[in-house]
């Protein structure tokens, strides 16, 4: 493989290498015309060198910027390869921008082609060509509904492998001699970031830092030409890139692209990946889907089914990690894998994963052991757009579900007097493109790029990661405030819908709780406790001694985490209403919008600041009609135990 | 349950189409086949063999053969019987005026002049639907019998009208005898098992291909088959043949390799009705179904009969003849109400919640 | 040349010979084909009221003649043994409305075809099982002295039997006619919905018409019965009534009646004149090959209403 | 599929490739249709128009060979017509019925596939033992089929049994299926009846890429006034058998008689 590294230093340079050694294996499929449609790597080189040369033909340069628009298809996929080929800078974009975000990062890419799926995309870009004095050729993939449009700048693709089949019997040398002329430090990529705040950033790879990150990463988890992977996840994001792209070429596995995005759950179900990546969210919504189908089952069923999962729980990690389980333990497993597990995960697609990825946000702990109980091993990393994805990785048989691991192979981390994570390694991206006061801020000249997320290293050397930087806070007495960390500790209780935790110069820690109406509401049904709304719900002591326990049993956790430990949540009150965007309580996007809520609140945090036990609040709400109205209450302030530091770990220790 | 199907993608049309798509399937089959083939000549003795699974495979031949009719094609018909005993008449007069022709050409040779007689009865298909042509086809019964047994060219003037069948080896004078008193029991076996696997395995590629549609289409919506250009005559004709083919074959197994005769009274109208209720129970439209179908009802009688002794009960012969009927009659009540489809139907159910595991749907 | 004259020549010389031994063939057919005329008419019923083809309808004949003559000998006085027999023909239209047609309703025809079938062994296998096999003499008082006409022998009791038959008919065609339910039975023939509307539940149509049926089916067992014993092959008489009724046509009562003569008096016919030279037995095919002869000309029978295809 | 594309360069329609003239047609003493006259030209989307009973089905159903008329002669690519169903569709026509007329027993793939019949000419041997040339035409039809599918979009449920489908997809299968029979000439019997506004909608863009793509011939009855003066280059009128009128929709739309007779009625 080392050699390799150095002939093989550009993504071009890979495929002609894959199209000799493993010439007849599969490298891209794609679900069409009911079935999956397969390119030997032989095939692919063929047709991107055609393709490559029809871009040339058409007026692609070395240095020229391509847009590619659509969702995960083959042609798109090959689209960066023929660019790369002649030294031009693949930029794909999110297919499901609206034209005017489409227009400025094509704008600000300064694109001269763009690769459209469809006629949808090819209508946005029509849409705003006006705007877009630099872009000169479109090309489109699927030519439906795109017969009567005769404007002299789209091409379709098959017509662009023809120029590029003519322009090669021309010059038959020109594609080997293009590959052969790039080297790794050429740029090979250029991503743009949706950044929460501001313009989106283009960040700029070389074939180096995709291709050696990739690599990395491959020859750690033991990625091989067999394994196989769907590729459903934009391919604007990193992670496609390197887990859909970059990695296949450098451990020469086969992806697949779905049929649409209607379809992914049964395609995903169809073709089985062995390498899997999915955002927390998909994995809470998977395990959601698999409880909700399993209330429907029989009575013994669901018994079966409740048992041999909690006998998964109890065992299952353990089993996958190597660890030593008793032989009974071992043969009911084995059982549960036949009845339960095997088929559950044969159910959703996910029986031959060998390696599962998730990263992006928190995933909850129970969802997070949930899947590995059963036998899948998925594991957490942490990366970012400008690290090429892998900053760390969980190690194999070193899993916990609240870190996310250790560094990446070549990877080297730091944590800035703020806690803030600091890395550097092979995957580094080059610059953000024209726009040197971000690329300064964000990357010093050493090579040490700023994540913006606050973190720590536990004790097993394995990285937390807390907040976002910017919104941790300290207590008066100096303890580090990480109030998304606490948060995301409550909001995996499932009867808690949203949290906001307060105590940036304060002397301690303070919660606002608003409970998860379904799930409290199915518990209040099955205890025959009536209630008329949110609110009387949330007064109820019932639920207060509920919430009252989890919070205490966070403060636990908290307290065996030495960073964190003080920051245990002294007083809590469960809010009145649902915080909700209406109300401009939280984003569009469902994020809390803290100094808002302190504001609205601030007679709530006062009381809770105080030693009352009772605080009265008056809150004007919009319904869903877009009336308005007040609402006045009387709430219930709280303290809740907590746990001296240390305390809790000896308590672990001793269970 | 014990299905494992994620990752089983199909990258050809070829494999989308196959016969059993799903490996699991695949391999089941497989096994079962071999395990007739092969264990069961070795587990099973005189009875199982000679009594009971060459009857059965036999009567899942005609089954198949009436399901194509009227499973797959839509047309009803009574007159199994006779076209079985078309098939064993004919077969008989080919073997032994043929001699130079060996034993499976006779029976195959049966099966074609079947065919031919029930193309001659499906012509008023044309015209007639329904319960009409069901009458059609008891006039193919009721006439056919009545023609071998008082023609008695067919029977080459045997007195006794029920002439025996000779011992024949497989290939004039060479390979095993596979039919006759002489003939082991394995071999008799073997030799319908050939034929059992091959017609079915005719039939599941046939259902699946244009035929097999154009009978579907026919059955389903006769008016809109024809717009699409089907011809219905042919098409029904085809169905007629086919079917009547497939009885020819078992009518003619039947005499040489279960009962060593040819017996009128093996073809009579019950005959047509047992293999009506086969497809019934064992599920129209559908080949599997014709097995099961066959297994089930040439078992129900013995099991009932055997049932009593095994409790320890002692009920006469003739009372265990008339709950034979009546749970004949209930059972393809049950069936028709409970599941139209039969136990190929409920084999299907049951696969799809192997499948759906742990799921319930 | 020879056949041409055993086929076309002789049997007419025959007949014209002896007359008289020609009207006598010719009445015992058609006294047969009374017979297959009253289950034909058992058919014809239900098949008007529900669509239903009662494959049942020649066992049902069966079961209220075992029924009849079981409850006879073992001492229960004629009438009440007729009435104690109708009330079991009701009862097992009851059952038959609940537990076969109510849950098939709206199936195919096909499918209740066959769901008859089932009915038909169940019934048997009942019949049986309490009366045993054995073939059993009926005797209902029926005369069965012969007189003549010219030189034919006619039998009393084949008389007897065509007088039943046209009374049945007769009060048949009154209860159709003048009675409401009898009206209600019409409308539901001729289309269900209209049935519904004018407020009669169909499932009680269901449970009158079979036991309409149901009686008929005992009087031609008793008819059949007192002629040759009460016995199994009564059952098969059911199979002729099909080629009865593609004569007659599937909803004509008339039809049922005279299709059912003819079949009796042609098979009869056939048989004694022409049976020789097939060999004999013709009887057995004779009514079908008959019956599809007729479904090559006219496919709706004699009576049958013609059948419009609607695309 | 390019194969079957219409070379469309040159003006959508051609010369005439149906014509109707003075067809009668009687059930008895009934008269369905009275002396129609009209002709259809090759890629056209002509529409029949007219209040219920006016004797639009009937129409079809003579142009397709269901009904026999007393009178008058159909002209289908300059020849005299007057054939089965089964040769109709062997000569180029296809058609889809007012009340779904699927296989209901089979899957949508094998519904469609059943359009390919007259494309497949294996023998019964061959297709007995799946080999050789029924082989290769099951593949070869699979792949055009899939076309089809590909452009209905009904992808998802390629192997549903069509009885489960519901309304709006049911008509879109039997739409495919009648494509399937690459046909010249495709009669729609009120391809939208029943449907809502979305599925007409879409029904209604299939019927044009249909017209555009293949360059299909397409008859077409319909109710919808909107949807028929949207989509046709010609309409004929009927009402009660007669023919009240022909020409543009908007010749048809401003005719005194046809206001009086239809478009005065309240729809």
């Amino acid at each position: 493989m080392s050699t390799q590294t150095e002939t093989n230093d550009t993504f071009p340079k890979l495929l002609r290498y894959n199209a000799r050694v493993r010439a007849e294996r599969p490298a891209m499929r794609e679900k069409d015309l009911g079935i999956w449609q397969s390119w030997s790597w032989a095939e692919v080189y063929e047709e991107v060198s055609d393709y490559a040369a029809g871009l040339y033909a058409l007026g692609l340069r070395a240095g020229d910027k391509i847009a590619i628009i659509g969702d995960n298809r083959p042609r798109l996929y090959w689209t960066l390869t023929a660019a790369q080929v002649i030294g031009a800078v693949p930029v794909p974009t999110y297919a499901d921008s609206v034209a005017e975000e489409i227009q400025f990062v094509l704008d600000h890419a300064e694109a001269k082609f763009a690769m459209a799926e469809d006629q949808e995309q090819v209508d946005k870009l029509i849409d705003q060509k006006d705007h877009l004095p630099g872009l000169e050729v479109i090309l489109f993939d699927d030519s439906r509904g795109l017969r009567d449009y005769n404007q002299s700048f789209l091409w379709n693709y098959e017509a662009v492998l023809e120029k590029g089949r003519e322009f090669r019997t021309q010059n038959p040398e020109f594609i080997e001699r293009c590959i052969d002329g790039r080297t790794g430090s050429d740029v090979c990529i250029m991503l743009y970031t949706s950044g929460t705040t501001g313009q989106p950033k283009g960040v700029v790879h070389t074939h180096d830092s995709v291709l050696i990150t990739a690599r990395n990463a491959a020859e750690l988890e033991g990625l091989n030409e067999r394994d196989e992977v769907l590729a459903y996840l934009p391919m604007a994001w990193v992670g496609d890139n390197i887990f859909s792209f970059g990695q296949s070429y450098a451990a020469g596995f086969c992806v697949s692209c779905p049929e649409s995005s209607d379809t992914v759950l049964n395609d995903l179900w169809e073709l089985g990946p062995t390498y899997y990546f999915a955002p927390p969210r998909i994995f809470e919504n998977l395990l959601t889907t698999v409880m909700i189908r399993m209330e429907d089952a029989g009575k013994l069923k669901q018994r079966m089914f409740h048992y041999f999962m909690d006998h998964a729980k109890k065992v299952g990690v353990d089993i996958l990690d190597g660890r030593s389980v008793g032989l009974m333990d071992r043969i009911k497993y084995g059982l549960g894998e036949l009845l339960v597990y095997g088929p559950l995960k044969n159910a959703l697609g996910l029986s031959r994963v060998r390696l599962g990825y998730t990263a992006g946000e928190a995933i909850g702990p129970e969802i997070f052991e949930f899947y590995r109980s059963i036998g899948i091993n998925l594991k957490q990393l942490y990366g970012s757009t400008e690290a090429a994805v892998f900053i760390t990785i969980q190690p194999n048989g070193g899993i916990k579900p609240d870190t996310v691991g250790v560094p990446a192979p070549d990877v080297e981390i730091k944590l800035s007097d703020r806690g803030e994570v600091l890395f550097t390694g092979p995957g580094v991206f080059k610059e953000y493109y024209k726009n040197p006061e971000s690329t300064a801020d964000t990357k010093t000249d050493d090579n040490w790029v700023m994540t913006g997320d606050a973190g720590f290293f536990d004790d097993e050397g394995q990285l937390k990661i807390i907040d976002r930087a910017k919104d941790v806070g300290q207590l008066n007495d100096g303890t580090l405030f990480a109030p998304k960390y606490i948060e995301n500790k409550l909001k995996f209780f499932p009867n808690i819908k949203e949290v906001v935790a307060f105590g940036h110069e304060r002397d301690y820690c303070a919660a606002f709780i608003n409970i998860d109406l379904e799930a409290v509401g199915n518990w209040a049904e099955r205890n025959g406790i009536a209630y008329a709304s949110y609110q009387e719900l949330a007064s109820l002591p019932q639920v207060y001694e509920q919430i009252q326990a989890h919070v205490e049993e966070t403060n636990r956790q908290l307290s065996t985490e030495e960073r964190v430990a003080g920051s245990q949540i002294k007083r809590f009150l469960l809010l009145h209403k649902m915080l909700d965007a209406d109300d401009g309580e939280l984003t569009r996007t469902s994020k809390v919008r803290r100094r808002y809520i302190a504001e609205k609140y601030d007679v709530l945090i006062e009381a809770l600041y105080s030693d009352k036990k009772n605080c009265r609040i008056e809150t004007e709400v919009t319904y869903e009609d877009g009336r308005k109205g007040k609402l006045a209450a009387d709430l219930e302030i709280r303290d809740a135990k907590t746990v001296a530091i240390g305390a809790g770990a000896a308590a672990q220790a001793a269970e | 349950m014990i299905y494992r199907e994620a990752g089983e993608f199909k990258t050809s049309y070829a494999a989308d189409q196959g016969l059993l798509t799903i490996p699991m399937d695949r391999w089941f089959v497989i096994g079962l086949v071999l395990f007739a083939f092969i264990g069961m000549p070795l587990v099973g003795d005189e009875y199982w063999l000679g009594s009971i699974m060459i009857p059965v495979l036999i009567l899942a031949i005609a089954a198949m053969g009436l399901n194509i009719l009227t499973g797959y094609a839509g047309q009803l018909s009574l007159g199994t019987g006779a076209f079985m005993a078309a098939g064993a008449y004919m077969a008989y007069k080919v073997a032994t005026n043929l001699s130079f022709l060996p034993v499976p050409v006779a029976i195959l040779a049966g099966g074609g002049f079947s065919a031919m007689i029930g193309v001659l009865f499906g012509i008023p298909s044309l015209r007639i639907k329904g319960f009409y042509l069901a009458v059609a086809t008891l006039a193919a019964q009721f006439f056919l019998l009545w023609l071998f047994t008082h023609v008695d060219w067919f029977v080459n003037y045997n007195l006794s009208g029920v002439p025996a069948i000779a011992d024949y080896h497989l290939f004039v004078d060479w390979g095993p005898l596979v039919t006759g008193a002489q003939a082991s029991v394995e071999a008799r076996y073997l030799f319908v098992l050939v034929f059992a696997v091959f017609l079915a395995l005719a039939a599941r590629n046939m259902a699946r291909c244009k035929i097999g549609r154009s009978w579907m289409a026919i059955r389903d919506m006769d008016i809109a088959a024809e717009i699409i250009g089907i011809r219905p005559l042919h098409t029904k004709l085809s169905a007629f043949a086919i079917s009547s083919f497939y009885c020819g074959v078992a009518g003619a197994l039947w005499a040489f390799c279960f009962i060593n005769n040819v017996e009128p009274g093996a073809y009579e109208i019950e005959r047509s009705f047992q293999i009506l209720f086969m497809i019934i129970i064992g599920g129209l439209g559908s080949i599997l179904g014709s097995f099961l179908g066959a297994a089930f009802i040439f078992l129900l009688p013995i099991t009932l009969s055997q049932l009593p002794g095994w409790l320890g009960l002692d009920v006469p012969a003739d009372v265990i003849t008339h709950l034979e009927f009546m749970v004949m009659g209930v059972l393809i009540i049950f069936f028709l109400i409970v599941e139209p489809h039969g136990l190929a139907r409920l084999w299907q159910i049951a696969k799809e919640k192997l499948r759906r595991w742990p799921f319930p749907y | 040349m020879e056949a041409l004259n055993a086929l076309f020549v002789t049997p007419f010389v025959e007949i014209f010979d002896a007359p008289w031994f020609f009207m006598e063939v010719l009445t015992g057919g058609l006294m047969a084909g009374v017979m297959y005329s009253l289950v034909a008419l058992g058919f014809v019923l239900i098949f008007k009221a529900s669509g239903v083809f009662n494959f049942a309808q020649g066992v049902m004949v069966l079961f209220a003649a075992l029924n009849f003559v079981g409850l006879m000998d073992a001492g229960v006085p004629m009438i009440l043994a007729g009435i104690i027999t109708i009330a079991i023909m009701v009862a097992v239209a009851f059952a038959i409305e609940r537990f076969v047609l109510r849950p098939l309703v709206n199936q195919e025809h096909i499918i209740l075809f066959m769901a008859t079938i089932g009915v038909a062994y169940f019934l048997e296998g009942v019949g049986e099982m309490i009366w045993g096999t054995d073939v059993r003499p009926l005797n209902v008082g029926i005369p069965d002295d012969v007189f003549f006409v010219g030189d034919a022998m006619i039998q009393q009791s084949d008389l007897f039997a065509a007088v039943v038959a046209g009374f049945l008919v007769v009060v048949l065609a009154l209860f159709f006619h003048y009675t409401r339910t009898g009206r209600a039975l019409r409308a539901v023939a001729d289309d269900h919905q209209a049935a519904l509307s004018i407020g009669i539940p169909l499932n009680h149509i269901w449970v009158i018409v079979w036991s309409v049926a149901g009686f008929v089916a005992l009087v031609t067992g008793i008819m059949w019965g007192s002629k040759l014993g009460v016995q199994f092959s009564l059952s098969v008489i059911a199979l002729k009534a099909l080629p009865v009724l593609i004569l007659g046509g599937f909803t004509s009562i008339p039809g049922a009646i005279v299709g059912g003569l003819i079949i009796g008096a042609g098979e009869k016919v056939a048989e004694v004149y022409w049976g020789g030279f097939f060999g004999g037995a013709i009887e057995e095919w004779f009514a079908y090959i008959l019956a599809l002869a007729f479904l090559f000309f006219r496919p709706q029978g004699l009576f049958g209403e013609k059948i419009i295809e609607r695309v | 599929m390019s194969e079957m594309m219409a070379d469309n360069e040159n003006g959508r329609i051609g010369g005439e490739l149906l014509s109707v003239d003075n067809i009668t047609l009687r059930f008895g003493g009934v008269k369905a249709l009275t002396d129609i006259s009209f002709n259809i030209n090759k890629g056209e989307i002509r529409s029949i128009i007219g209040p219920n009973g006016a004797g639009k089905s009937s129409m079809l159903n003579v142009i397709n060979g269901f009904y026999k008329p007393q009178e008058g002669t159909i002209r289908f690519k300059g020849k005299n017509v007057n054939m089965k169903p089964d040769l109709a569709a062997k000569s180029g026509i296809a058609r889809t019925f007012q009340n779904i007329a699927l296989f209901k027993g089979m899957s949508t793939l094998d519904n469609i596939m059943t359009g390919r019949m007259l494309k497949m000419k294996a023998g019964f041997l061959s297709q007995a033992i799946y080999w050789g040339r029924a082989q290769k035409e099951e593949l070869e039809n699979r792949a055009f089929v899939e076309e089809i599918i590909d452009f209905l979009e009904i992808q998802s449920i390629r192997k549903t049994p069509v009885g489960r489908l519901p309304y709006g997809l049911q008509k879109r299968v039997e739409l495919a299926r009648a494509l399937a029979m690459e046909p010249e000439l495709l009669l729609l019997d009120e391809p939208m009846a029943g449907m809502n506004l979305e599925e007409k909608e879409d029904m209604s863009r299939y019927i044009i890429d249909v017209n555009e793509y293949f360059g299909t011939t397409i008859a077409l009855i319909e109710h919808d006034m909107g949807v028929v003066m949207d989509l046709s280059d010609r309409v004929v009128v009927l009402d009660y058998g007669c023919k009240l009128a022909d020409g543009s929709p908007d010749e048809v739309s401003s005719n005194q008689a046809v206001i009086d007779a239809y478009l005065g009625v309240a729809h």
